[in-house]
């Protein structure tokens, strides 16, 4: 057996994960202070009219299960730990969809003392959706924008969060919730 | 239809292992895509469930902090064992089953039941709140329909005279149909497997909107993937035993597939016509009106036997 | 084991939830499946839009408020748009009053179609919530055609409104009203007789004319209950006094009547806007209005989809408001939750919070500090103004 | 008191074609109203900075090149908009329009989201001039 033939099998494997990959994003969505608007245009995206479940796209309550985080608002500092927890909670690889105006650079709540406003800040950022909100159909062409730089080949990172926030890991232990 | 093979094959291949799994995995896509297209959607393409499983499969697994790890790991497979098991000994796609024996019906059912058994241990397992309270519900709801499912399987085989599947598909195969004989049962029988396989209306043990994904919150990758093939291969047995038993049985592939179409279509319809019931709701309905059905059933059965030996 | 009976098994819903699409905290106390406490903790959406109001302009301030709800971003506008105008002495020509009257009313059909498909899916009815929401899409498909967008129409400027409305489009609304209303008989069929849904939602959440009163309950809530209070009746506002509706009211209180409510309140929006289609006056749909606004303080209420909105604005004669308050429907609401939930099972939790129409980004007005190693302290206005420009310099 | 009243459009809905648009696919065409991407005509603006003054988010920046001759580029943030036509309002010259076929933005990265609109001679000379250090752009306001 030469290593050509293991680089073939190795290959092969990695054709077959990328295509699942491209195939079956599991979404999971995060409300970190946005005004409902983005939210609900998320949510009309899984109805009749678009129906992203022929994309493969699934809505997942859970982190745990979720491949993409499609994050919207403009991160509220309640909010914030609670953004960066889910996003620690996901498991590897993981994508960020930013989601609205908000998320991109804190819209109209830019300057407000309770925001950060920008999601890049706070978690790698991979695509940018704006509009206040995008409609369903922007917010479908940002996750095809996904997928398509996923086919290219755009290597999965592992990312470390830059925000360290150590109470989160005593608050972790004795609050189980999410 | 008979099949010798090696064991092995008929273990790892055909009819067991990689056939069941992609069978399965086939099921799931028509179960969402035939619930898609009642809500008036187009649904899911027909290699999605492949690429989600090859995808989680492919994916980092979480240990979280204070489980026990071996029961974390062995769980999903045990889950996956108990399934693969079961369906030696039915009669897959129309040909005979690979192992029988007299009273592999009880052997069956117990096998399925491993399944839910192992979510509530697994739900029991992570601290998480609300995998507790999904593995609570899970067996609580296994409590409930239990009873009525076997009751409803049980009056074929009374009236078959035998407690062997083999014997069962070619004793229904021969006779009537049992769903016209014994509608109840099949009511009883449908409902129930939705009710073990967690189907809307009765997936309270996994409902999104009150704890989360329930009892498999906290897994992700492999051990998701692989309970989510054992619930697809407990659909195709489900399925496949509802259909020897009340649809005339199966001789041949064409009338398995045609037969298990035609069970599917119910089973999807009534999947997407009610709200979810509430646990208590199910529990209720179960034992008040389910058993009750199996047991008035059963019961005609055995007089109707018993009448008829004595008109003999 | 005794000790483990002591010890409280809290069920968390939110932040992050599925059943929420918004942050919002819950703490359920439960024994089994029953619910023995509850609690709400609120604050996750707080932005600091009251304070940012205060340095932003009243053009930019509208958008701001807008964008307080992205469900109800049309009553936000318009509340302070009346405030603002009233402070100015100027009135809206008739015609931009009947456009926002006509927004609202289509604002309030997707709004409660929109809720209507939410509490179908926390009920796990999902094939009813895939409905609602495709038939959510006309009336959608209407507001984006009319004003540009599909959630922050921006119809309301100071001083009138954007957009205008013409035979063609009138026409493709009315024909459009005449399918929603069919589609709403069917669906109050489906909640109405339903078993399975029945169940979920009949005698669940019952709340006594008393309590909602006491508890200071506000829109279909509180009408559901038999309360009556409805804004759009008691004190007519804008386009309202030309075009008056018909105040829907149900005795029983649970959460059936809180569906069969809002379901009632569509037809009579369906009713207003065909009356208002058909007589509309033509003119004007802007007056002038100066940059700076006079001094002065003003209290503006308006009827959201969710209830009584209420809005103080104080004006110190600049082009910036000296104050702006925002109290929001929702928050009027959650009395009831905390108060009805004990008792229930918790399967009921998604249902009975559906049930008000909770709207977390409306709410958050107030972050609640709680430190346990200092005391609580009361601060007067002056008190707090100070603590707030020393906290955030 | 029935079950299953939703059988009637369970059935309906089986038989007749899905409400989904095929959206990725086939391209949808936007209401003529719909707010899109903000256009901007420089032959017809007079540089009187009402649509930056009244602006909620920031999203324009009227530069001025040369205010004689009325030259000026507007650079805009379609990330920091939040499309509600206010300065389309406000512009008595008509140079501000919302495109209602430009609202697909979706981008992987942020860079994408400077527009800089204007005379193409303008905006070289701007972006040189921002290129070469020491100098600062010309001022906003």
């Amino acid at each position: 057996m030469s290593t050509d033939s293991e680089n073939f099998y190795a290959q092969i494997v990695n054709k077959l994960k990328n295509w699942a990959r491209i195939n079956s994003p599991w979404a999971i969505h995060f409300n970190s202070g946005s005004c409902n608007g983005c939210d609900i245009e998320i949510l009309a995206t899984l109805t009749p009219r678009y129906d992203v479940e022929r994309l493969g796209i699934k809505l997942q309550g859970s982190p745990r299960h979720a491949d993409v985080l499609i994050a919207t608002g403009p991160v509220t500092l309640q909010a914030l730990d609670r953004l960066i927890r889910v996003y620690e909670q996901m498991p590897d690889p993981k994508y960020v969809i930013a989601v609205g105006s908000c998320a991109l650079s804190g819209g109209v709540f830019d300057g407000c003392y309770s925001v950060i406003g920008d999601l890049n800040k706070v978690i790698p950022v991979d695509v940018y959706v704006p509009g206040c909100p995008p409609r369903p159909e922007a917010i479908i062409f940002g996750v095809v924008q996904l997928l398509d730089s996923l086919k290219k080949g755009k290597k999965p990172t592992k990312i470390v969060v830059s925000n360290d926030v150590p109470e989160l890991i005593i608050e972790e232990k004795s609050n189980g919730n999410n | 239809m008979n099949l010798s093979l090696h064991p092995l094959i008929l273990l790892l291949i055909f009819p067991g292992g990689l056939f069941l799994m992609n069978i399965g995995l086939l099921y799931e896509w028509a179960d969402r895509k035939l619930v898609a297209r009642f809500q008036s959607r187009v649904g899911p393409r027909w290699f999605q469930p492949f690429a989600d499983t090859i995808k989680l499969l492919a994916k980092e697994e979480i240990i979280p902090n204070g489980v026990h790890k071996i029961m974390f790991l062995a769980l999903p497979i045990i889950a996956l064992t108990g399934a693969l098991t079961a369906a030696q000994y039915i009669p897959m796609f129309g040909f005979e089953a690979s192992f029988s024996f007299e009273g592999d019906l009880i052997v069956v059912l117990y096998m399925l039941s491993m399944m839910t058994l192992s979510i509530g241990l697994a739900g029991a397992n992570t601290l998480s709140r609300f995998t507790i309270i999904g593995a609570t519900r899970a067996l609580t709801q296994m409590f409930s329909y239990e009873a009525p499912f076997l009751l409803a399987l049980l009056s074929p085989a009374i009236a078959a005279g035998t407690w062997n599947i083999g014997k069962i598909n070619t004793f229904t195969g021969e006779n009537i149909w049992l769903i016209l004989a014994q509608p109840i049962g099949f009511i009883v029988a449908v409902v129930g497997l939705m009710g073990k396989l967690e189907l809307p209306p009765f997936d309270a043990p996994e409902a999104e909107t009150e704890i989360v994904a329930g009892a498999l919150t906290e897994y992700s990758g492999r051990g998701l993937a692989l309970f989510h093939i054992g619930k697809n291969v407990e659909l195709v047995i489900g399925l496949t035993l509802v259909v020897i038993f009340y649809l005339g049985g199966i001789a041949n592939p064409i009338e398995f597939i045609l037969k298990s179409a035609g069970l599917f279509l119910v089973v999807t319809a009534l999947q997407s016509m009610f709200a979810r019931l509430r646990i208590d709701q199910t529990v209720g309905l179960w034992w008040r009106l389910g058993a009750l059905m199996g047991l008035l059933q059963l019961l005609a059965i055995i007089f109707g036997r018993y009448l008829g030996e004595i008109l003999r | 084991m005794t000790e483990a009976k002591k010890e409280k098994f809290i069920v968390p819903i939110g932040p992050q939830h599925p059943a929420l699409k918004e942050p919002g905290n819950f703490e359920f106390t439960v024994d089994g499946e029953i619910v023995t406490d509850a609690a709400v903790r609120l604050g996750f959406v707080h932005r600091g839009i009251e304070k940012a109001c205060e340095n932003r302009n009243y053009t930019q301030d509208l958008y701001l408020l807008e964008r307080v709800c992205g469900i109800c971003s049309h009553v936000h506008a318009t509340a302070f748009v009346l405030g603002v105008e009233k402070l100015a002495g100027v009135q809206a020509p008739p015609r931009a009053e009947a456009i926002r009257v006509l927004a609202a009313e289509l604002e309030r059909i997707h709004s409660h179609l929109l809720w209507f498909g939410v509490a179908a899916h926390e009920a796990g009815f999902d094939t009813l919530f895939m409905y609602t929401w495709r038939d959510r899409e006309v009336v959608m498909d209407i507001l984006e055609t009319l004003s540009g967008s599909r959630v922050h129409y921006s119809v309301n400027i100071l001083g009138g409104v954007k957009i205008d409305v013409d035979q063609k489009l009138s026409d493709l609304i009315k024909k459009d009203m005449d399918f929603l209303e069919e589609r709403t008989e069917y669906y109050m069929k489906v909640v109405t007789t339903d078993d399975t849904f029945l169940g979920r939602t009949r005698g669940i959440g019952t709340l006594s004319k008393d309590r909602a009163k006491l508890l200071g309950a506000v829109g279909p809530t509180a009408r559901a209950s038999g309360v009556k209070r409805d804004i759009r009746v008691n004190a007519p506002y804008s386009g309202y006094k030309e075009f008056p509706v018909k105040m829907v009211i149900d005795q029983t209180g649970d959460l059936e009547a809180r569906f069969v409510v809002r379901l009632k309140e569509l037809y009579e929006s369906y009713r207003l806007i065909r009356e208002i289609l058909e007589k509309i006056q033509p003119g004007e749909i802007t007056t002038r209005i100066k940059r700076k606004i006079p001094e002065g303080e003003v209290i503006s209420r308006v009827e959201a989809p969710r209830g009584e909105l209420f809005y103080y604005i104080k004006s110190n004669g600049t082009e910036m408001p000296d104050r702006v308050k925002v109290r929001t429907p929702s928050l009027c609401n959650w009395g009831t939750i905390t108060d009805v939930a004990v008792g229930h099972k918790l399967a009921d939790m998604p249902m009975l919070l559906a049930g008000i129409d909770p709207c977390f980004s409306c709410n958050d007005r107030m972050v609640e500090i709680r430190s346990d190693s200092q005391p609580s302290q009361m601060m007067n206005w002056d008190g707090l103004r100070k603590y707030g420009i020393e906290y955030y310099r | 008191m029935a079950i299953g009243v939703l059988f009637g459009d369970l059935v309906k809905a089986l038989f007749t074609k899905p409400a989904t648009q095929n959206y990725p696919f086939t391209k949808t065409i936007a209401p003529e109203r719909l707010r899109g991407k903000l256009v901007y005509d420089p032959e017809k603006c007079v540089g009187c900075m009402l649509c930056m003054k009244d602006c909620p988010s920031n999203a324009i920046e009227l530069l001025t090149v040369d205010k004689i001759n009325k030259k000026f580029v507007m650079r805009y943030h379609p990330d920091r908009c939040v499309f509600c036509a206010q300065c389309v309002q406000l512009c008595r010259f008509n140079c501000l329009n919302m495109s209602n076929s430009l609202w697909e933005m979706a981008s992987t990265t942020k860079e994408a989201f400077e527009v800089y609109y204007g005379r193409e001679e303008d905006i070289a000379f701007l972006l040189e001039r921002a290129a070469q250090p020491g100098i600062n752009e010309p001022p906003c306001e």
